[in-house]
């Protein structure tokens, strides 16, 4: 029992009704309380970052203890790999809403917006920490309803849109996640992730066990954007404000995803091989379509929304090649590496999406538009904008110092030694032309000498602003340290172990 | 079985209202079917011949109880489900005042 | 037991086909009230007594705001007919719906018939409920004491809800 | 928004108080009968309902009468995090631990804090279904101005 796990779920929670309360009397206090309480959840999960290794924490729910070796509670439990994913929410959320202090200002009722976030964050954090099936649901609508009203914080025209056509897919992919949890619960007779695993293992019959995985993948799919249930997601990353875009591409998305996907075929399903073509191929999939829909984009943030597509297709394929090398049995050294490009890409990919969003976002506070072709040589009057968003241009493209080229590199080179060889080139093809799609995005915003932007009195943005942007890019460098084997090994290697080993996840929470 | 079949059709009737029709509350009714399916779908599995529902009698305790579990996420989810229907009901009403209309056709700023 | 629930389920098919059909809003928004109120007769016939008070509560209200946002604005779907591309796309629909309907037929065959449901983790729930939480109701002792951590996650889903309507519904966003 | 006519408002005077003891009556006796804090909550936020429209908005006077109802819901909720959070307090240091004396099944008071519990979640589930109703209602007047 390690007493620390709650708390990630009960301290944002908390704030989240004290910002409600005290911001109708207070009405300056809100904000700082937002950051503070962020602030406690980077302390408290880098700490267990460093403290969990690799064993395996539990947390039992009201101290109910198996009966029979059967868990009768709900279990949070907390590994490698959603150390790693807790880190990301936190620090991700904290600079966020350390943005927001300046960013928000422009709109009214502030408070709901700092206790809407605290309540997004509390949500994924409780989505990420939970063993529970039907948990995962629970906190999953609780992340996903504050991110549909936060998408349409604006209540313009566009804002209310976008949060529609969110609201009727993620009600439809939470259905289908409620009808795969009945399937489950219907074989199975149990909800927690390890038992469900102990029972599969025994034998199932195939088309039943192809449906349910079918099921879930859709459902999750359609939370995480790949390719065929992709069409909310350009307009709603587009419309919300710039921090809770950052929010949501660099983190819910895989938080309620990707992570969900990663954690339910690897730890609660048998790897079948079928499966895990098809999660390639839609990863395939996503990565191209994904970059090519970028390419004609003139709205910044819609350009960087494809982008994330793109990206996410990157880590679902560079996972699905582990899946296909471990349900063959074969190399499971490749299989490690396939699956540590996926969630090293998965880190990265939240750093330098979250810094562009957050250069968008003060791009648009300073000009107050969206559009490529109404802006230029901002790198004059905008320095730090410029310097942290070519940094981060440089990290997504694959350009070597920063981060994005090891993650990149890690996954081609797992690709060429699975002998997936069309894959691998393509991962290059995709990733030239992102270069060449950011080189346009820099191009026209910051080096343009046809300046649109000449008359008018433009300033650098406000501390609050500058200071995530450049503690990102300062993420944006030293994460690639991670690509040293030793770094590798304390951070990413609890993490690897977890998912390829097929039964340690179930038996060491069944043996607690 | 049988009832489990009219069960999966339901939720497919809801799918098909809300990828067909092109009316706001059209498209919010489609969605309450798919949840009413699915509450049915879990109150179907807790079901067992001769059991009672799931209150103990202190007098009587050896009796064949339904499965208490499912009913109680359907409860969790019910709630949930209200949530969904206030919030999409409250961008609807936005919606229709800012176009005057619920056809989705006419409310088309966002492309792709 | 089978028979009956399996009438009923065809009537809620048939009243769910009509709201989806009606020409006038407000009798779609009724029809599918009364969905709603079938499935508490659903829930009154598998012996769930709880689901079918929270259901008839919920359904009510869910109707009246429902009705409140359709009440004085315009009625009338503005039905064009369907083109050449419309029948298809109509058609394609169907089609995959009967292609899952089969396999989801053919899927659950392996599968505990109505009524036969085995116990795993509700065994210790029914076992377990009266000395270890003292709650007389296993459905409610089930939802604040065994997963009560569900309950609190639900309780806050309703808050937030009620948080995103007030945020949506503010009449200025921007200063 | 209007109310209705004076039959109306005659029976709404009458059923309204009972379906709200009703409410009260089901969330007190969640642990030993059908109901609990949902269904009782959602019975009291009916009759509050019921009685607005009846009686309509101009005889409740509503000008963002939320503000309260927020406070109150948001207090709720903070209390069942605080039951939830005792257990640390009271010695087992653990997370949703029932650690009051259980009593004995099929008493009113028994099963420890399951009736806190229902008291709260009610008073809750009441509050944020009428404050939505109540939302929805007033921003349809303002906008109609």
């Amino acid at each position: 029992m390690n007493p620390l796990i709650p708390l990630f779920v009960v301290i944002p929670l908390a704030g989240a009704f004290l910002i409600m309360i005290l911001g109708r009397f207070f009405s300056e206090l809100n904000k700082y309380l937002a950051s503070f309480i962020l602030f406690i959840l980077v302390v408290l999960s880098i700490y267990s970052l460093i403290n969990t290794g690799k064993d395996l924490s539990l947390y039992k729910v009201g101290g109910w203890e198996p009966i029979n070796k059967i868990p009768i509670g709900i279990y949070m439990v907390m590994d490698g790999f959603t150390v790693i994913v807790l880190c990301i929410i936190n620090i991700i959320g904290f600079l966020s809403a350390f943005y927001s202090i300046s960013y928000i200002k422009r709109y009214t009722a502030e408070n709901y917006f700092y206790a809407l976030f605290c309540l997004m964050v509390a949500g994924m954090n409780g989505v990420v920490l939970s063993g529970d099936l039907f948990n995962i649901f629970v906190f999953l609508e609780i992340s996903v309803i504050s991110a549909y009203a936060l998408v349409a914080f604006g209540v313009e025209k566009n804002e209310l849109e976008a949060s529609f056509k969110y609201q009727v897919l993620g009600g439809i992919a939470s259905f289908l996640i409620l009808f795969g949890i009945g399937f489950i619960y219907w074989k199975t007779k149990t909800l927690n992730i390890a038992d469900i695993k102990e029972v599969f293992k025994s034998g199932y019959d195939r088309k039943y066990y192809l449906f349910v995985q079918l099921l879930i993948l859709s459902g999750f799919g359609l939370k995480a954007a790949i390719i065929p249930f992709h069409a909310w997601l350009p307009d709603a990353h587009s419309s919300a404000p710039s921090p809770i875009s950052a929010m949501l591409s660099g983190v819910l998305i895989k938080a309620v995803g990707i992570y969900v996907i990663i954690r339910l075929f690897f730890n609660m399903f048998v790897i079948s091989e079928g499966m895990a073509v098809l999660i390639t191929s839609l990863g395939t999939l996503s990565m191209v379509i994904g970059v090519f829909l970028a390419i004609g984009q003139w709205d910044i943030k819609r350009l960087l929304a494809y982008h994330s597509i793109s990206q996410m297709g990157y880590v679902i394929m560079s996972v699905g090649i582990g899946m296909i090398l471990l349900s063959r049995g074969a190399k499971p050294e490749i299989a490690s590496l396939a699956i540590a490009g996926g969630i090293f890409h998965l880190v990265n990919h939240a750093a330098f999406k979250g810094l562009l969003f957050l250069n968008a976002g003060a791009i648009e506070y300073t000009i107050g538009t969206r559009n490529l072709r109404e802006m230029g040589g901002l790198g004059k009057s905008m320095p730090a904008t410029s310097a942290t968003s070519l940094i981060a241009s440089l990290s997504i493209s694959g350009i070597p110092p920063f981060n994005g080229f090891f993650s990149k590199l890690i996954i081609i080179i797992a690709a060429v030694m699975a002998r997936f060889y069309l894959l691998a080139v393509l991962a290059v093809i995709v990733s030239i032309i992102t270069l060449a799609s950011f080189l346009k995005f820099q191009r026209y915003a910051f080096y343009n000498k046809t300046d649109y932007t000449k008359n008018r009195n433009i300033k650098e943005v406000p501390f609050t602003m500058v200071f995530s942007m450049v503690v990102l890019s300062i993420f944006c460098v030293l994460l690639s340290l991670l690509v040293i084997p030793e770094i590798r090994d304390t951070f990413l290697k609890p993490a690897i172990d977890i998912l390829t080993d097929p039964l340690k996840y179930s038996t060491s929470i069944l043996g607690q | 079985m049988i009832a489990y079949i009219m069960c999966f059709i339901l939720f497919f009737v809801g799918l098909y209202g809300v990828i067909t029709r092109r009316n706001l509350i059209k498209i919010a009714v489609s969605l309450s079917i798919m949840e009413i399916s699915t509450f049915l779908f879990f109150a179907l599995l807790g079901y067992i011949d001769g059991g009672v529902a799931p209150i103990v009698d202190p007098a009587d305790p050896i009796k064949v109880y339904v499965d208490p579990l499912p009913q109680a996420l359907v409860l969790t989810a019910i709630v949930i489900g209200l949530a969904t229907t206030a919030m999409l009901m409250a961008v609807i009403i936005r919606l229709y005042r800012k176009y005057g209309t619920f056809d989705i056709r006419e409310i088309k700023n966002l492309r792709g | 037991m089978e028979l009956a629930i399996s009438v009923i389920t065809g009537f809620m098919i048939l009243g769910a086909l009509y709201a989806i059909h009606a020409k006038d809003l407000l009798s779609s928004v009724i029809a599918c009230g009364i969905v709603g109120y079938s499935l508490v007769i659903c829930f009154l016939l598998l012996k769930a007594p709880d689901l079918a008070i929270v259901q008839i509560v919920v359904d009510t209200i869910t109707l009246i705001i429902m009705v409140a946002v359709v009440h004085d604005s315009s009625r009338n779907e503005s039905y064009s007919k369907l083109d050449t591309q419309g029948y298809i796309s109509a058609a394609t629909i169907i089609l995959l719906i009967m292609l899952l309907l089969y396999f989801f037929a053919v899927s659950i065959k392996s599968l505990d018939v109505l009524g036969t449901s085995s116990l795993r983790m509700a065994k210790y729930y029914i076992e377990g409920a009266a000395p270890k939480s003292g709650s007389a109701n296993l459905v409610t002792g089930v939802v604040f004491d065994f997963r009560g951590y569900d309950t609190m996650g639900e309780a806050v889903v309703l808050v937030t809800a009620v948080l995103g309507v007030l945020t949506i519904l503010r009449i200025k966003g921007k200063k | 928004m209007k109310g209705m006519t004076l039959i109306v408002k005659k029976t709404t005077q009458l059923i309204g108080g009972m379906i709200f003891m009703y409410g009260i009556y089901v969330i007190v006796h969640g642990h030993l009968t059908p109901g609990g804090g949902f269904a009782g909550g959602v019975i009291i936020a009916g009759s509050l309902i019921l009685v607005t429209l009846a009686y309509g908005g101009d005889f409740m006077k509503l000008i963002k009468e939320e503000a309260g109802t927020t406070i109150i819901e948001s207090l709720a909720t903070i209390m069942v995090i605080l039951i939830a959070t005792s257990g640390f307090l009271f010695g087992t240091k653990i997370f949703f631990n029932n650690f009051l004396p259980k009593g004995v099944v099929g008493h009113l008071i028994s099963a420890g804090v399951l009736p806190l519990y229902n008291v709260f979640i009610g008073t809750e589930v009441a509050a944020s279904i009428f404050i939505i109703f109540l939302s929805l209602v007033i921003f349809k007047e303002e906008s109609t101005q």
